[in-house]
């Protein structure tokens, strides 16, 4: 994965380009750990092992989620703007299962992110097949999402109380005197999966290829629209996931929430350096772009700022990170 | 419905058959033939592209289609490549009916093809686009990228081709790209081998190579269908050659027996003046454009020259002699790190092409596609796009009427051929395109021309006629700069000749000096010193150019 | 620490710290609140920080911003639950590290809080029911503007005025609930279309501050002003206006600066040990154009 | 503008082109009208003088000016986060001239106009000059202009009492006799003005060409970073612009809505054909998308359509208006 998160699907060039390439991995981080730096000399609990693991990659791992399934789709030249409430539709349809239909948890689990992977599907569907612009498949995908949620919770949470490994799933703690919750090892392995799926697997190269330049993959003899569909079908299994995920955490599926975790995981991974123009992206980058957003909000409120005020700093520090991400690039 | 034509050994150029349907009592057993077209049609809105086409590649054989920009060339190499379907008409492999379903089918029935256009997915390395949809891998799923680059370098070794299995195609000059086209065309094991215009954008020493390579490929069983607008390359590589005009089948002439000059008046169906020369010995002495000690961080080292009034000075070099960043950098689309520019006598800066051609300076690019045209939108809109400012009236309000008559002037003089002034300018023939964006530069009306390749993929009647409009030009005062890389045109074109090796200026020669062996000798004269940046590709190349 | 008004530790030389985490802080009501809050902290000599999520549905991040806080380890925290189920195991936490926590607004669903200032909203919507009833005479179809279909303090604003009515008003009609996120445009158009689709209605009831001020314009903007019988919640300038020139009959105000103020004092009465009462009921009061300018009432309104 | 919302920047080619091209034209309102007459037979009071004008086109100005602005924008391939909350931030602007600053009424919207303008201006030369992806500068943006919204307005709404002419703006009639409210008038002025702009003049031909292809428009002499930061500077005086009317019809600057205006007026520009790749679009489509928008909206609530299924007869819709511009277009 060397190159890879500045590059795409390659590995270094040349020997000599070795060193250089992982110079570049971490200039990657650049703006990460400055912030990082900053935040541990402003605050004393900021950097601690508490903070860090249980405030912000917990608080990651949901927009992290759906930012890493969403890669795949913003590579293909696509846009995705169903995730946030999609993930809502998933969340609500674990509750269903799990707490309606008292399925077993593994089945209630298994068949949200099914559920995710059915929003995929039309999202797919109808990009692929029916030749929708994704801005506007995604669109409405987005808003009929949002109304199933509220229709099939009638408007209230659902709370799990009847499978009580359901929270577990978020907060437990699998592996045992490592204090990391399940959530935010799932994150983790799921990202490196997708990194893996990616950059090393026909899927992630014919992403690739088809965010490059989707016309010249179909003369190549790749079925596009298929291609297409199974990279959205993929965006949904990680909306399900999320949708898992969160809920997990809340003990609750919130049928109302949803609706902004899109821009937030675009801009994730946009920071990370993925072009909306398609072709160019990378896992990482993602991974650290949803790591700069958690761990902004995390230490602008340690530092007290006021809120009206953290989303000013917000701004600024995200035109920052692309900036110095430009840079790096423009030195290669 | 349709019959086979022609004389099984094909001594004896087919008879034209003017009704199309090609009823002809003699022919060769379909056996002997690897691939038949019949009374293949296709319209587009507004274009009827084909008409009861008919084309017959033998076995063993490289058969060249030629034709006008426009006459259906492209289209009908789409057909067999699965790219479009026919609205009628049949075709068969080995004697057997075929329907074409798709990209993929195509390669699989052995139909390999290198688009006119770059079909190449930029963000991808040069090994990842040949072997894209047959990637090596473990199992159905994982890739692997280390025999996928390997596999890569054999077939470069093999094809004797200058690239890099890692490079990403985006960083790639035109020439390259197109390398990697024949690479990936090559790579399929293929016995229908189509090629549209795969030398529209190589040198004569890479067009050697290719010919080199394409005589490898021949075998007993396979066959190559071979389109260029150069007609001096037909004569040696191809065995026959088929005419078609306006979407209409019209000869096929076998090329020993046949002399271009016959090819050229069946193609174009009227008589050409030809080795149209400048009508001027030399330009003026007015200096108008004076570049000096011209260098820039990538590769231009000291380039000083002085382009006259009236005089139209040829660049040439091998492929990477930093023509292409000459201009470029004149007018501002790089960075230069040193150098003046002087224009008229009084130095300028030119941080950008706007201001280039604000002071009369035009560049036309070899990159048509990137940086010529606006290919989703209309004919009328692309040619007046460089001169818009001149068509406005009352203060601000475009003056559509005037661009419209503009633009229909354009057509008529350079016949663009197009439905209409609002045709999208994507679907135009390549060779028509590319005329498209020389008459944005005449309507801009600049002292100072510089056009890079600018007859790429124009067929030779329009190509004559493009010679006499620079001509024209160069007699109205302006001044030319010709960057091209076909020799004959440059020393045919040119009052004084440039030449360019690694990024420096070798050679200006008069044009009574310039000749074939002289351009060679000091395109090929590197400097001993410091030697080259990007040493390997190019050293190769020149070898195979020295050949 | 290197800002000044960063707090970690709760030594004793040092202000207790009280950390605030409310339900949102763009509106009127939560600048109201931290505004009591911060009068009270300056009064006791505490410090505070005072945060909330952008918007009423943003129960996970509403759950970030209270880890965030705990992991300042305040001496207290003041908290408004978006949903309170979803925070009880934060509560258990706070509890395990020792901070006493003051629910607000609403109440928390878990043992922790050792006191919660709240409006009790199903009674303040009732009220608000109540009010309208008398003023339309107990019969005629009513329209019901909410801003949040889902939160507790959402539903209960609707549920407690729908109740009141099925249970004491047979004669009165309630259309179907449309909710308008607490956008002053978007309720106003909600409004507009409510009259338009009846002609004959007889009152409007917008549930927050935003639609409320929404309906208030809607009507306005209709030509309907005091043809229509509207009855508003919370405060803010508009409102008052509104109830001024005639177009809202009245509106139920809760006690946002007591809320604040109360947060305080009870974070400040828990850190010291001292014992508190299970409830404060900061109360609901109904105010227009009569007792608007009584003292008391005047104490509970904001602008 | 007769064929121009199909293709970009040109005139009907031919005579006999003309009628073909006025058809083009009445289908582009294929669906609006299906929706309209749908309306009118399901309920009686849809089609009343009083609702269409009153509720229906009173309810499209905002979401219209915005995306009458960022239409230009689009079609540069560009895109707009920031005008959702910078609309807010020309709200409290207007309030600090008007009512803090006592400046006179006219002088007053003038500088909000030009705030408007001012924050397209940074945008602008965040994505010409500094080449920022548009979607991070704006999204930046988005973040930036909430939080100043919010302190410069001391996060409380500011209310317009000194300039009664004010609120005129919006909901006063400058025509006699004829109930149509101002803020209405104002909107159709303001989008004729713009597809002036768009179709007849060099801005609108640069607009298409950068959006077209911006590499081949700066090699034919045109100073694309200009241009570009020109089109954010008129996007900029829409969000003013519609910053001003939306405190004039609410007597009050609100500092903390905005978000979500800007999805809504992107969807109503895609609605109305043009693309998000660039290149193409036109004025009239983006009209019929705000109105196919507010319509929906109107009209679903005066059928009783609960609000939970609003949104998914919403996105529904807009699956099938934009199938049909699909269709539309194919047929030519
Ligand atoms: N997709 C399309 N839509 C409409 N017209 C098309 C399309 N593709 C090709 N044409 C038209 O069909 C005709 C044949 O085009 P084609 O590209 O086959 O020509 P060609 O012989 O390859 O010319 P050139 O030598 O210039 O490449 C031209 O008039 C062209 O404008
Ligand atoms: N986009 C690019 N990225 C990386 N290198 C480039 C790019 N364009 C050109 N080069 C390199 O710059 C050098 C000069 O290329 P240039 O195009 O100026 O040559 P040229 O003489 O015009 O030849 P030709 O156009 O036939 O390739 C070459 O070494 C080439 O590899
Ligand atoms: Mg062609
Ligand atoms: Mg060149």
């Amino acid at each position: 994965m060397t190159q890879t998160a500045v590059q795409g699907a390659q590995a270094p060039a040349l020997n000599r380009g070795r060193l250089r390439a992982g110079l570049q991995q971490l200039l990657a981080f650049a703006s990460l750990i400055v912030i990082v730096i900053f935040f541990s000399l402003t605050s004393d609990v900021f950097f601690t092992y508490d903070n860090l693991v249980n405030n912000v990659l917990v608080s990651t791992v949901v927009v992290g989620l759906l930012a890493v399934g969403t890669t795949f789709v913003i590579i293909t030249g696509g846009i995705d703007l169903s995730i946030g409430t999609g993930m809502s539709l998933c969340a609500v349809m674990s509750g269903v299962f799990i707490e309606n239909l008292g399925l077993p948890l593994w089945l209630g689990v298994l068949g949200a992110v099914l559920v995710g992977g059915l929003i995929g599907a039309v999202n797919g569907a109808a990009v692929a097949f029916f030749k929708f612009p994704p801005f506007i498949a995604t669109l409405a995908m987005m808003l009929i999402a949002q109304g199933l949620a509220l229709v099939i919770s009638h408007t209230s949470p659902i709370y799990f109380t009847k499978a009580p490994g359901y929270i577990d799933l978020a907060s437990g703690s699998i592996i045992p005197g490592i204090d990391v919750p399940n959530a935010v090892l799932i994150f983790f392995v799921t990202a490196i999966i997708a990194a893996i799926l990616l950059n090393k697997t026909i899927v992630g190269r014919y992403t690739y290829a088809i965010g490059s330049n989707a016309d010249a993959t179909a003369i190549s003899g790749i079925n596009v629209r298929r291609w297409t569909w199974v990279v959205y079908v993929i965006g949904g299994l990680f909306i399900g996931l999320a949708g898992v995920m969160i809920s997990a955490r809340l003990a609750s599926a919130q049928p109302a929430t949803g609706q902004g975790y899109e821009l937030q995981a675009i801009a994730a991974v946009v920071i990370g350096g993925t072009s909306l123009a398609g072709g160019k992206g990378s896992m990482v980058g993602t991974v650290i772009g949803s790591l700069i957003i958690a761990v902004l909000n995390n230490g602008l409120q340690l530092i007290s700022v006021p809120q009206e005020w953290q989303n000013v700093v917000l701004g600024c520090v995200i035109l920052f990170a692309v900036y110095m991400d430009m840079l790096r690039r423009r030195e290669r | 419905m349709f019959t086979l034509t022609g004389d099984p050994d094909g001594e004896e150029p087919y008879v034209s058959n003017p009704s199309g349907d090609g009823t002809n009592a003699r022919g060769p057993m379909s056996g002997d033939y690897l691939l038949q077209v019949s009374g293949v049609s296709k319209e587009f809105p507004g274009v009827k592209a084909l008409d009861q086409m008919h084309l017959e590649l033998r076995k063993g054989e490289v058969l060249a289609l030629v034709g006008e920009n426009g006459a259906g060339k492209s289209t009908l190499m789409k057909l067999l490549a699965g790219v479009y379907t026919p609205d009628s008409g049949r075709f068969l492999l080995d004697g057997e009916e075929v329907e074409i379903s798709g990209p993929k089918h195509a390669q699989e029935l052995g139909v390999s093809i290198i688009h006119q256009e770059f079909n190449l997915m930029p963000d991808l390395t040069v090994a990842q686009n040949i072997y894209i949809g047959r990637e090596p891998r473990w199992g159905d799923f994982l890739l692997s990228e280390k025999r996928l680059n390997e596999a890569a370098s054999a077939l470069f070794e093999r094809l004797e081709l200058p690239l890099d299995p890692r490079q990403k195609v985006s960083e790639l000059t035109v020439a390259k790209q197109q390398m990697v086209e024949i690479a990936k065309a090559l790579s399929y094991d293929a016995r229908v081998l189509i090629m549209d215009e795969p030398t529209a954008a190589l040198n004569d020493a890479e067009v050697a190579v290719l010919h080199d390579l394409i005589r490898r490929f021949r075998t007993p069983e396979t066959g190559v269908i071979y389109i260029s607008h150069r007609m001096d390359e037909l004569k040696a590589i191809s065995d026959r050659i088929e005419v078609i005009r306006d979407g209409r089948y019209i000869d096929t002439l076998t090329t020993s027996e046949t002399t271009m000059r016959e090819v050229i008046s069946l193609m174009v169906g009227r008589e050409l003046k030809e080795n149209v020369r400048p009508e001027t010995e030399h330009g003026t002495d007015e200096v108008v454009l004076a570049v000096r000690g011209l260098s820039t961080k990538e590769l231009l080292h000291d380039v000083s020259f002085e382009l006259h009034r009236g005089e139209i000075l040829g660049f040439a070099g091998l492929m990477g002699a930093g023509r292409t960043e000459v201009a470029r950098a004149i007018v501002g689309a790089d960075r230069h790190s040193a150098g003046e520019i002087e224009l008229k006598g009084t130095s300028v800066r030119l941080p950008n092409p706007s201001v280039a051609a604000a002071n009369g300076i035009g560049y036309l690019s070899e990159d048509r596609k990137r940086f010529g045209l606006l290919l989703d939108q209309r004919v009328g809109f692309n040619v007046a796009l460089s001169s818009l400012t001149k068509y406005v009236g009352l203060g601000v309000f475009m003056k559509d009427n005037a661009i419209r008559v503009t633009a229909r002037e354009m057509v008529e003089t350079l016949r663009i051929k197009t439905p209409s002034i609002d045709q999208t300018v994507q679907n135009l023939s390549g060779g028509n395109q590319q005329k498209v964006v020389i008459a944005k530069w005449l309507v801009k009306d600049c002292d100072v021309l510089i056009f890079d390749e600018p007859t790429r993929g124009i067929d030779v009647g329009a190509k004559e006629e493009i010679y006499q409009l620079l001509n024209r030009l160069a007699a109205e005062g302006k001044a030319i700069i010709m960057i091209s890389s076909e020799l004959p045109e440059v020393l045919r074109m040119s009052h004084r000749v440039a030449v360019m090796c690694e990024g420096r200026l070798t050679a200006l020669l008069a044009a009574d000096e310039a000749d074939q062996e002289s351009i060679m000798h000091y395109a090929t004269l590197r400097p001993d010193v410091l030697g080259a940046v990007d040493e390997t590709p190019e050293a190769e190349m020149q070898e195979a150019g020295t050949r | 620490s290197g800002s000044g008004n960063s707090s970690s530790s709760g030594s004793s030389d040092k202000k207790p710290t009280v950390a605030i985490i409310a339900k949102g802080f763009q509106f009127a009501y939560w600048q109201a609140v931290k505004k009591g809050a911060e009068q009270e902290a300056k009064k006791l000599g505490a410090s505070i920080t005072f945060d909330g999520p952008p918007k009423e549905t943003d129960v996970d991040q509403q759950i970030t911003m209270l880890q965030t806080a705990l992991a300042k380890k305040p001496d207290a925290l003041g908290f408004a639950a978006l949903d309170s189920k979803a925070a009880a195991p934060y509560m258990q936490q706070a509890k395990s590290d020792g901070i006493p926590v003051i629910a607000f607004d609403s109440g928390v669903d878990s043992p922790v809080p050792v006191t919660t200032a709240a409006t009790n909203n199903k009674k303040a919507a009732a009220l608000a029911a109540k009010h309208m009833a008398d003023l339309i005479g107990n019969k005629g179809t009513v329209a019901v503007v909410g801003f949040d279909q889902t939160s507790e303090s959402g539903k209960d604003r609707i549920d407690g005025f729908l109740n009141w009515m099925k249970k004491n008003a047979p004669d009165i009609k309630v259309l179907t609930p449309q909710f308008g996120a607490g956008d002053l445009t978007k309720s106003a158009d909600i409004a507009k279309n409510f009259l338009t689709a009846n002609p004959d209605l007889a009152g409007i009831y917008g549930a927050n501050e935003g639609s409320a001020e929404g309906v208030a314009q809607g009507v306005k903007e209709a030509g309907m002003s005091g043809k229509v019988t509207v009855v508003g919640f919370d405060s803010g300038k508009a409102q008052i206006d509104a109830i001024k020139d005639g177009t809202m009959a009245g509106a139920i105000t809760q006690n946002p600066v007591g809320i604040g103020e109360k947060v305080v004092w009870a974070a400040l009465q828990a850190i010291k040990g001292k014992s508190l009462p299970k409830t404060i009921d900061t109360g609901a009061y109904w105010y227009d154009k009569s007792n608007l300018n009584d003292p008391k009432i005047q104490a509970l309104l904001y602008q």
